[in-house]
């Protein structure tokens, strides 16, 4: 359960007979494929779910960064995001195990979404833990939720984002940890959780390999993706952590600053990697967003899925290591990326995505050399921001932006 | 510490130190250690409780907006003008970060310069309590593990090995918070540590004079009391009362739960080996 | 250009020589290959759009039907519906016929996305024709093309959705037509474009019938689709149709009623295979819903891509010859299926496709015997049709419905 | 009807029959007859009118609303009191659709009946005609074609072999509506139908008197104005207008439109081979 000195079990005691039980059947059912319960998922999430995924070659973005960039397309994962490949993966395995009932956190409602459809997908019954203010702010996935057949529970407590909704589904696992898996969404949490998660997702990168190696004729030079908890990021860089060659790039969020607001427990960014520190949150010894006194600090992104203070002990491992190099890029250069990919390659990515693509821009701008081929991750489709973007781009007066005036013309053609 | 316990029937109140401020809160601390109080448990707020219920989630962001911090969280310590020993609850973030030790030692070292006896880290596993457990060695302070229904076998013994003070029961699964019915989960867990020869106090859920006393009388040597004495605290900042009239209202309240405690602990049967 | 009685060219005499054209091109690049136009068409759809899309098995409704219910996954193409693969292959065929710019009708937005992105993808410029009501009720949907870098423009005529939308864009063809190809998003209008759009549809049953030949070890005993212009419907059979035990159903949309209001001009449906005739359309003959006099009339249903007044004439031709066999289902039903298979399956459907699985529910309960393996095809996604679901779903307080009780409640978990 | 072209520089005014009401309509064609008309292009609305700009939409539009049908057509054709040929101007469908034939023949049949000669189809073009020509044929009414700037080569043959009455030369590319700018497409079309021996009538875009004369003096046989006279009608319906003022107004604009052909066909040569 350890990444270097990161990673391990810091959970209430109650916790630890049900982290010990999801340790033996992940060890059983996922490492060692028991029952054949891998194949059932690589069935499960190939005819579901959409795998495999293609590996595209961005014609526009190549020719203006003179570099072979390839796009690997998350985005076309069934729910429309990486998520599902884990979700599906803890669902199956939490009925593999003879749970009875699902429960999960979700902050923007992309996991909580992935693992509703799962849910619905393997008839297991679903509660999604929700921060009030996430509720208000992401109504069409609390639709896709309550369609699929899922509960949904607002929390109230605190800022009512991400960060509450997973202390929240942990008590709540707590008091309901006999028959409940608790369907964590990112490489997160106590072992075996950051381990789990990272297998289910690492069929991206399996795939994106095999891909580069029969289409382009070898490996690439660099993979960028995206980080907030790492789930996209170390699904994408796992088969290439031992390829030495390869750079592995995490873009974090770079918010509107750097800067904390120690005053005001915030940090105007979620750059936990770039500007966190070591410390322990939500069953884990990660790197995380804090305070001097080791509380822990609200983050921000325009993207409210990069929007947590921690992140996966691995990820942060891989760092302190000098194998993956964090960068961070910021909410208006997201926007302009999130313009560009839409216009240029016709793919409307999600603002999480949209920062891998940001700092593509920026370090090519920089004039920085990532290699002749690159893969970045799409780890997602944009359809959930459109109202988000359209409206922080309004308010940046950005260039890139589309005129929307078409609403308010009442006139002929 | 050890003595806490030697009347049987100890009764042990948490507060969340710093709510709804310093100075109430002085109050409240030393209300509690005259209605009978034999060790309290001081919470140092965390961002994160991840442990808690609503009720002392409201207290931990009640004390966190009123500033404060590990500090002067020892510094309330010092400040306390209390008996009983004291124990100082928290989550393992804030142990951690405390000070120029890689580690917990620098937090252990100061809890002992103000005279806490010991920690319950709600957050730390005895599996990941190497480090904790030795700066508590080393400074001669006592570490208390939280027995869950959920916890048994293996997972009991190594607990045993590195437990000290005495053990905090958890009555039934959950987060922590008032309830009207007492588990059955109590006495199996009760059952299952009968062996141990630490004292047992049993917490999460207790209301009231009775249900201290159908507790005790089921084997406890003592009852942890937080939610349902933060509740008093929460209502009195509420209803915007004289610190006085709460701290009173706390004093009854630990009253009626000593007087439970003590009553229950004297129907208990002799044990049947020394 | 004839599919039995059906087909043709009834279009403006300037537009003719732009169809020879097309046609040429059609025969050239599609039917012969030149160029490898088919070669990098079936790279991009691949790499571009993420086929092939999965056949599926339904678990939870084969046991509802006590048969082998098989879906094919067009909602996973790129835009989340079958759309893109005519729209891309229309765009590709525009650039090898050095055409500078691209138009489009759209209806619900789902064409107009799917060319938006099509022509972003291949970097030419585009202008999207749509009805000022669908403007104003498909927002995301303009978003999305606006996003992409394509114009919208909202079309003030009559009613002000599908129907006006396709004249406009042929008018507007008409002033442009030597640099301009016209991207129609259906099997109908003028030859090659019934023929044109089929083949490149024609995907979806050229993988369904491999992948049930490798998965299910033999045909299907029946192929159910939606059906309003009648791509994917087209798609979905073509390469069964020789297949003589394979059993095609072209689910129509029933509306409120079948009944007409010839007064009023209105049809209460879009069912114009079931109980339409024969007339000219857009360029076609085909079926049609019309009055006595030959005039057209508004067709309705709670799924905008259905609701369409004519239809394509090779799938009028399919069932006149008894090859098809056209069902409707109406408002409510539709509705009802939404939730059944989002709570079933896991997977949210467009409304449109809600018809085909409204179809093979009311099958089961009449007692009907479809066969033991049948396939559906999911023609798309239906994040777009949430708002609408919803708000149709409470006005007729469904008992399917779920809570939505979770946005009104104020207080505490 | 080719006396209709006998002096040169003929005048052909399309309305919507129907536009805004059945009475007013009658008056307005009259009126166009006794501004100079030389032939009149009778429109039938129908329901989507894919090759009109908005002007004549807007024509289709009220006079549906009117209530007008293929019967109400008829009639209307029938209590017409002109002098001059009548021709039907619609789309496929409604001539398809007419009375018990399976196909044309009904509805070409009742056209002879009260009197039209021929018709224009705007969505028919040659290769598609075959089932109207035959019907035209036996009951001895013209077909019209249109040639657009865009057609070349085979299409005017099989064009030339099936058209009678007159050809509609479409003056430039896009749907119907009235221009301030005569197209130079129109000289091109006009040299590519030379040969042709059938009258050649140039229509899209005309407007003013001066625009007639332009394109009668580059050879055109007629003028062929829709939109700028549905505009005289559009701005009557508006303004609310007395039936009498707008029908005026029509014979006004007809008389300047009729001298511009005639003094654009007195411009022209002789020509050359008779």
């Amino acid at each position: 359960g350890q990444f270097g000195r990161y990673g391990g079990q810091y959970v209430p005691e109650a916790l630890m007979p049900a982290l010990e039980e999801l340790e033996d059947a992940y060890e059983r059912y996922v490492l060692e494929n028991e029952d054949g319960f891998m194949d059932e998922f690589e069935r499960r999430i190939r005819n579901f779910g959409g795998r495999p995924t293609p590996l595209g070659r961005a014609d526009r973005l190549s020719e203006r960064y003179d570099s072979e960039i390839y796009l690997k397309r998350e985005d076309l994962v069934h729910g429309g995001a990486h998520k599902l490949n884990n979700a599906l993966g803890q669902v199956l395995l939490a009925k593999y195990m003879g749970k009875e009932r699902i429960i999960a956190e979700t902050g923007a409602g992309q996991h909580g979404t992935a693992t509703a459809m799962a849910a619905a997908h393997l008839d297991m019954p679903c509660e999604i833990y929700m921060g009030r203010t996430d509720v208000n702010r992401q109504r069409p996935n609390v639709f896709r939720m309550r369609i699929n057949g899922a509960e949904v529970n607002p929390v109230d407590i605190g800022r009512g984002t991400l960060k509450e909704a997973i202390s929240e589904t942990m008590r709540e696992w707590s008091r309901t940890v006999e028959r409940t898996h608790y369907v964590i969404g990112s490489v997160v949490g106590p072992h075996p959780f950051p381990a789990m998660v990272r297998d289910f997702q690492a069929v991206i990168s399996e795939e994106a390999r095999e891909q580069a190696r029969a289409q382009l004729g070898g490996l690439p030079d660099a993979v960028v993706s995206c980080a907030g908890g790492g789930s996209n990021t170390m699904g994408a860089f796992h088969h290439f952590v031992s390829d030495e060659s390869v750079d592995l790039y995490a873009v974090e969020a770079g918010g509107s600053s750097l800067e904390v607001d120690e005053e005001a427990g915030v940090a105007p960014n979620s750059a936990t990697l770039s500007t966190g520190d070591e410390g322990i949150l939500h069953g884990a010894r990660t790197t995380l967003l804090q305070d001097s006194h080791g509380q822990i600090m609200e983050s921000h992104s325009v993207s409210a899925g990069l929007d947590y203070s921690g992140v996966g002990p691995e990820l942060a491992h891989l760092v302190d290591e000098g194998r993956v190099t964090p960068v961070t890029v910021g909410d208006t250069a997201a926007l302009e990326a999130f313009h560009r990919l839409s216009t240029d390659e016709g793919i409307i990515p999600a603002l999480e995505t949209s920062h891998a693509f940001g700092y593509l821009h920026e370090a090519f701008e920089a004039g920085e050399d990532l290699g002749e081929t690159v893969i970045v991750n799409v780890s997602g489709r944009g359809d959930k921001d459109l109202e988000t973007v359209i409206e922080e781009t309004e308010k940046r007066g950005l260039e890139s932006a589309p005129d929307m005036s078409v609403f308010e013309t009442g006139g002929g053609i | 510490m050890a003595t806490a316990f030697d009347g049987g029937g100890a009764f042990i109140p948490y507060l969340a130190v710093g709510d709804p401020s310093y100075e109430a809160s002085l109050e409240y601390v030393e209300a509690l250690a005259r209605g009978g109080a034999d060790l309290i448990e001081l919470g140092l707020p965390f961002s994160e409780p991840m442990a808690e219920g609503p009720t002392i989630q409201g207290a931990v962001t009640r004390a966190l907006e009123a500033g404060m911090t590990p500090d002067r969280f020892f510094e309330f310590v010092s400040d306390l003008d209390v008996d009983v020993p004291l124990v100082c609850m928290t989550y393992y973030n804030l142990i951690y970060q405390y000070g120029p030790s890689d580690g917990p030692r620098s937090f252990v070292e100061r809890a002992a310069q103000v005279g806490l006896e010991g920690f319950v880290v709600p957050d730390l596993p005895a599996e990941e309590a190497g480090p904790l457990r030795e700066a508590c060695d080393e400074f001669g302070l006592d570490l208390v593990f939280i027995v869950a229904p959920t916890t048994r076998g293996d997972r009991l013994e190594r607990m045993m090995e590195r437990v000290s003070g005495y053990v905090y029961v958890q009555a039934r699964l959950g987060a922590t918070g008032a309830r009207d019915d007492v588990s059955d989960q109590t006495g199996e867990s009760l059952e299952r540590l009968a062996d141990w020869e630490i004292p047992k106090a049993v917490g999460f859920g207790i209301k009231t004079g009775e249900h201290a006393e159908r507790i005790a009388a089921a084997g406890a040597d003592g009852i942890i009391v937080g939610s349902a004495l933060v509740d008093i605290v929460a209502e009195g900042h509420e209803d915007d009362r004289p610190v006085e009239e709460t701290a009173d209202r706390l004093e009854e309240k630990a009253r009626e739960l000593k007087a439970g405690a003590r009553r229950g602990a004297e129907r208990l049967p002799e044990p049947e080996h020394p």
